[in-house]
């Protein structure tokens, strides 16, 4: 497949452009934190990207989506990633749809994925129980009831699970910690008793929640796919989320370049623009080659998505791993030439770096998937 | 007072109004001023202990034996003192040395201004004769603890016709006065230790210019290289400390063959910790030389250049190893708020940039462009 | 011939005294000469294969699951050739390009002189008129093959007086002739293919000029891309390749938890392995990009420096996996010897620096000193 | 202890600089490599190391040595890394000296330690017998006999082996594979009977040996120290090698940076000096710092040896690896900086890059050392 945008697809992203850099720029995000916002988003702008039909790029149409594919749905998290909107998108427009597209039942898919596509169910995806992502060490379980499933366990760095109205959550139903089988996923409504979410800010400003289950009784309907099956299901979920995060982080690291051009382009010292001197200039350029590299990751991933490739993990794990590393140099890069100013809450770049520091953690650091990718290849 | 400081709110500044977390730490400042020990190695007719280099040495190494805590910081001791005693008048040295070491008087460092950055010389802050006294008005920026400090030296354009280097004078200005005022800076870790300090018509008596009129780059070069040693000596604290392996095994874990869980951080925490300790060495070895009357003056370039980005290094493998907890605001640790912070340690002090230009200029030699 | 090339010396370059390391060579030579497909893109009138940039890169794309070898090695084809048909004259795509595609005239490159290394156009190779034909004069070092080629595109200073950029002409100068002599260097590897070549009173016709007279920085400069794209093609080649990983874990092996023995090795392998794909990938992207008639002219400065560097750390990691083995003079492998000579990669073609420049100023638009 | 040199160190330091480079320039390991010299390295200027006392620098004065110790015999390695002067110094008055003067019996250093002073015994440490470093690795045996011990097993990369008079075999008398006990050292003359010794040119002209040992008979005073109980004398013997290993690349690192900086001073491009780039000059100046980091590693390490310190094994790691990871550093740069000319055999710095990659595989690469590091600090 070329490696370049559909006409399609181009589309999509200039409107996107328009639209965030209008109507969702970073002083977005500032108002939000500074005004400790309830929600962490702005709904207001959120009704306008449901009405773009953003919640519906990876529903499929007969469902109410509008079934573009992950090359779309990362286009779109790119452009967030250039004005760091908060929003619900990862969670439910990508996570949230690739789950049930992918392994809901015709029933399951019918209830949930007209509402997921018309932004009035938002999902979160309760995965993490520990102090790193591994998503096969958990200890929530699932027993068997007569009537379903009893689910017990807690999940932390749940991404707003504060306002979700339905939550993914892994559960063991068999095995020790740390099998890949006897892992089951659940849709369970957020709602259900015996469900607290305690939400909790992030160094982001975005949210996350920590959301206990205890004895939460729910029906057998509820169960995403096979019981005891779904860790491919859940990777599968993961990596679309993960290969997301990338095109976000994509993003946010052409913002940082493109401000510390305009920065020291401008800037002067010792009577000339700071951007003349060739050390800045050299490592802008570093940094140009190093965003354009993983750039080629991100839409290989996105790509391998779409095609449902055998290498999804392999790819999606490259593209994690090397723009989680080039996000976070181009941030730090930008604080550096900034200089002063670059230090200081008054400066946007610092949003920027905060960001793309819990972006690279959520589903798996840079190291988790460089050591992923070298399981994968066997040594 | 035999505990390491575990923040800088913990630390004891001096000044007209003084702040102790507890009476020890006031009694520990009373006993070491008594003894001149705030300022060991400078002379005991102005505050000071008389030591040698050498006993001076031995002392802080006898402190740090016990774990002792600094008994004052300031701005005076490390930075202004050393150069009024090179530079300054008997006068000058007699009415401000001694509040520096008793910890009365509180010092704050003016150079930084919006446009004047790492091109200090390009500094614009005016400083005009008025009668008996000195009319100062400008900005200056990145003020450490501007806002409670309670005098400031402050560099000052006193000749506008003068080449760039020409033309600059040092200043020592008491802020009590209505013709300064200060305005904190928040940091992108939320914190706000730095200010804006601008200077509307404030006096200075003409008997506060440090060295000769105009020939203040001189001065504020020499104080430049005490400040870079200062840094250096808080990277030293810091090499000091709790090996990073143990941090991060805490919180990663071993594996089966008991090496840390996380392969590839290992790889990145060994590298740091080989480069933390031959770091800690080098500015053991630095001041040794410095004490032998060997050594390149500039080396104080190299040494905070080194040491800030290694801290940068630390405190990002810090972040890996602690994982979900520490990006959640309110984390107890504040590990965060402190990782946040090491963003500008390279480039408070001199930027790492032109810490590099030194080194390559006045060490290596390279011409000029 | 559906073997990958294991070494330079196995590929088939043609010339006036073509080698044949077998007859396989050359029928594989002479079956893709009669396609048109030592120059698929090219117009068949001038020897090419006439296919348009699609079908180019599908005959690419077969080729290579053929695991077919490049039938010919030519500089003719990568650099002159695409100057020719941009800026040459009928007679002169008519005389010069059929030779090129049927590998009967190897071709080299006369660029950097020894004083103009990075500063290309700092040139001082004179060529001046002398009654129908040009005499030129001077000295061009880094010569590839040169003591192979049969002719040489020169830049010459066609004007003295001229500012740098707008003296300079490429002309094509034929070597069997007594004014030109080369002189091969012995590279650090031990190996030399680059060659000092000496122009004394050579000579050149008048109507071999390539474009405008003085205007030679032009056609330089776009065939300068040419070799930057030719070498990030190599670098698509190596990156093609066998799996790092693969020759490592052979040469380490893995421990009790089936990871690579030598763990931090291991970190930087993965690093490298994934540097790699995303770099393959950037390299198709471009190319598509292209295609597309999207994408940055000057992107074949970011593949030229990415590729290189990226191809020394892998080699560096081959040496470390192989142990003191590769340390032998000799060894079979002949490991040392690449390894030595990927220490060229980012200086041949023009520097990492100069490519670094390039996307500083073309690509990022950062002003000039 | 101040890391400063002592003013005897200093004159040997001085001395040394000079001797050095009138007498074992550069040109003299690329004269020896160009007429492919059977010795491999100048016999004329070895008597003058010997006349100097170079030799007998850890051996003590009661012995016919000078006894300066590692800090001394640290700083002729420095200076020798400058100028690449090929010998047996680290072999024979390093590692030889290190061995008998710390483990060998009364006979045994009378016997030993004066020739090895004075220039007529040459000593070379077999240890490895694989590709890479692993001194616990190793099979060859020591069966116990009548009169001592029969040795049979084959040593690479035995440094100066070919010109060895007397070779410390590290040889296993008990355990298994990997066991650190049951390992036993012998000083075995190489005219033993047995002993098969083939040399090998290295990529940086210096020469090392395959050691091949088939029922070498050997009397019971060639054991080194206890037998089984060889291992920790054998580390000790190592560390003394790795640190003045570290020496000798941090001697070529500054020496590489000092070529470097006359050259860009002094080379013209675009109308001006080339150091005068800021890229070039930010670089060198990172380059300076990280040889000044490894220096002072090397002086620690050295010190550690002479104090007989608890730590001497973390130390020496820290050294061995930074020192080869900087001088590594040091020739690359040296070569790019250099450009053109770089590449060339003509120019000086290729042997650098060489010997620096030969000296940083020498008993243990950076890798070997950190990981040995990270192993002595428990993780």
């Amino acid at each position: 497949m070329a490696m370049v945008l559909s006409d399609e697809q181009k589309i999509l992203r200039d409107t996107a452009r328009t639209f965030l850099q209008t109507s969702a720029p970073i002083d977005q995000l500032r108002r939000l934190r500074d005004e400790a916002s309830a929600d962490g988003f702005d709904r207001k702008t959120w009704e306008s990207v449901v009405e773009m039909g953003w919640t519906g790029v990876l529903v499929p149409e007969d469902h109410g989506g509008v079934g573009m594919g992950h090359v779309a749905a990362g286009v779109i998290a790119e452009e967030m990633g250039r004005t760091l909107m908060a929003s619900p998108y990862l969670s439910t427009a990508v996570m949230g749809a690739t789950a049930v597209v992918g392994y809901g039942s015709a029933s399951q898919c019918n209830k949930w994925l007209p509402p997921l596509a018309a932004g009035s169910l938002n999902v979160a995806v309760a995965v993490d129980e520990g102090r790193s992502h591994s998503p096969a060490s958990i200890s929530t379980t699932a027993q068997p009831t007569e009537r379903g499933f009893r689910i017990s366990g807690s999940k932390f760095f749940v991404a707003d699970g504060h306002v979700a109205d339905l939550i993914l959550v892994s559960a063991r139903s068999a095995g020790g910690p740390n099998d890949t089988n006897g892992i089951s996923l659940f849709l369970v409504p957020s709602a259900a008793s015996g469900i607290e979410i305690q939400r909790q800010t992030m160094v982001d400003s975005r949210n996350s929640a920590t959301v206990r289950l205890e004895g939460v009784e729910v029906d057998a309907e509820t169960l995403l796919g096979e019981a005891g099956a779904g860790y491919s299901a859940l990777e599968h979920v993961l990596d679309a989320g993960r290969a997301c995060l990338a095109a976000e982080m994509s993003g946010s690291a052409q913002q940082c370049l493109a401000q510390t051009v305009d920065y020291i382009t401008t800037r002067q010292q010792f009577g000339q623009p700071i951007g003349s001197f060739q050390a800045l200039q050299h490592r802008a350029a570093h940094l140009f080659a190093e965003i354009e590299i993983g750039r080629s990751a991100v839409i290989r991933a996105l790509q391998a998505l779409d095609a449902a490739s055998d290498d999804r993990s392999l790819i999606v794990s490259v593209a994690k791993s090397k723009v989680g590393w080039v996000a976070q140099l181009a941030a730090q890069e930008a604080i550096q030439m900034h200089g002063g100013i670059g230090m200081t809450d008054e400066l946007n770049i610092g949003f920027f770096l905060k960001r793309v520091r819990v972006a690279e953690a959520l589903y798996g650091d840079t190291n988790f998937h460089a050591d992923k990718f070298a399981r994968l290849r066997n040594y | 007072m035999r505990q390491p400081l575990r923040e800088e709110n913990d630390a004891v500044w001096g000044g007209r109004n003084p702040t102790f977390k507890s009476n020890e730490q006031k009694v520990w400042l009373e006993r070491t001023v008594e003894k001149g020990w705030t300022a060991p190695e400078w002379p005991v007719k102005y505050g000071g202990g008389g030591l040698s280099k050498s006993e001076g040495k031995i002392l802080r190494e006898e402190m740090k034996a016990l774990s002792a805590r600094p008994p004052l910081m300031s701005f005076g001791v490390w930075m202004l003192g050393p150069a009024l005693l090179k530079y300054g008048t008997e006068a000058q040295k007699q009415t401000h040395l001694p509040p520096i070491t008793r910890g009365e008087i509180r010092w704050a460092q003016g150079y930084s201004e919006p446009n004047s950055g790492s091109d200090l010389a390009s500094l614009m802050t005016r400083c005009e004769l008025h009668g008996d006294h000195y009319l100062i008005n400008g900005q200056k920026i990145w003020t450490s603890y501007g806002h409670k400090a309670d005098w400031i030296f402050v560099l000052v354009r006193t000749d506008f016709e003068a080449a760039k280097h020409d033309g600059i004078s040092l200043v020592l200005v008491d802020m009590a006065q209505p013709g300064v005022t200060t305005r904190p800076i928040k940091l992108l870790s939320g914190m706000s230790h730095f200010c804006e300090t601008f200077f509307d018509d404030a006096r200075c008596k003409v008997d506060n210019v440090v060295g000769d009129l105009n020939r203040g780059w001189t001065v504020a070069k020499y104080l430049l290289t005490h400040e870079r040693e200062m840094i250096g000596g808080s990277a030293i604290g810091r090499a000091a400390m709790r090996p990073l392996s143990e941090i991060v095994t805490q919180q990663v874990g071993l594996n089966e063959l008991g090496v840390l869980s996380d392969l590839v951080l290992r790889t990145d925490v060994v590298r740091t910790e080989i480069d933390s300790l031959a770091f800690l060495w080098t500015t053991e070895r630095v001041a040794d030389e410095a004490k032998a009357g060997q050594g390149v003056g500039a080396m104080s370039a190299m040494l905070k250049y080194s040491g800030t980005e290694l801290n940068k290094r630390r405190y990002e493998l810090m972040m890996y190893s602690a994982g979900h907890d520490a990006l959640t605001l309110g984390h107890e640790a504040n590990l965060a708020r402190d990782w946040l912070r090491t963003k500008g340690n390279s480039i408070e002090g001199g930027t790492s940039e032109i810490q590099l230009n030194i080194i390559a200029k006045r060490i290596l030699g390279l011409p000029s462009a």
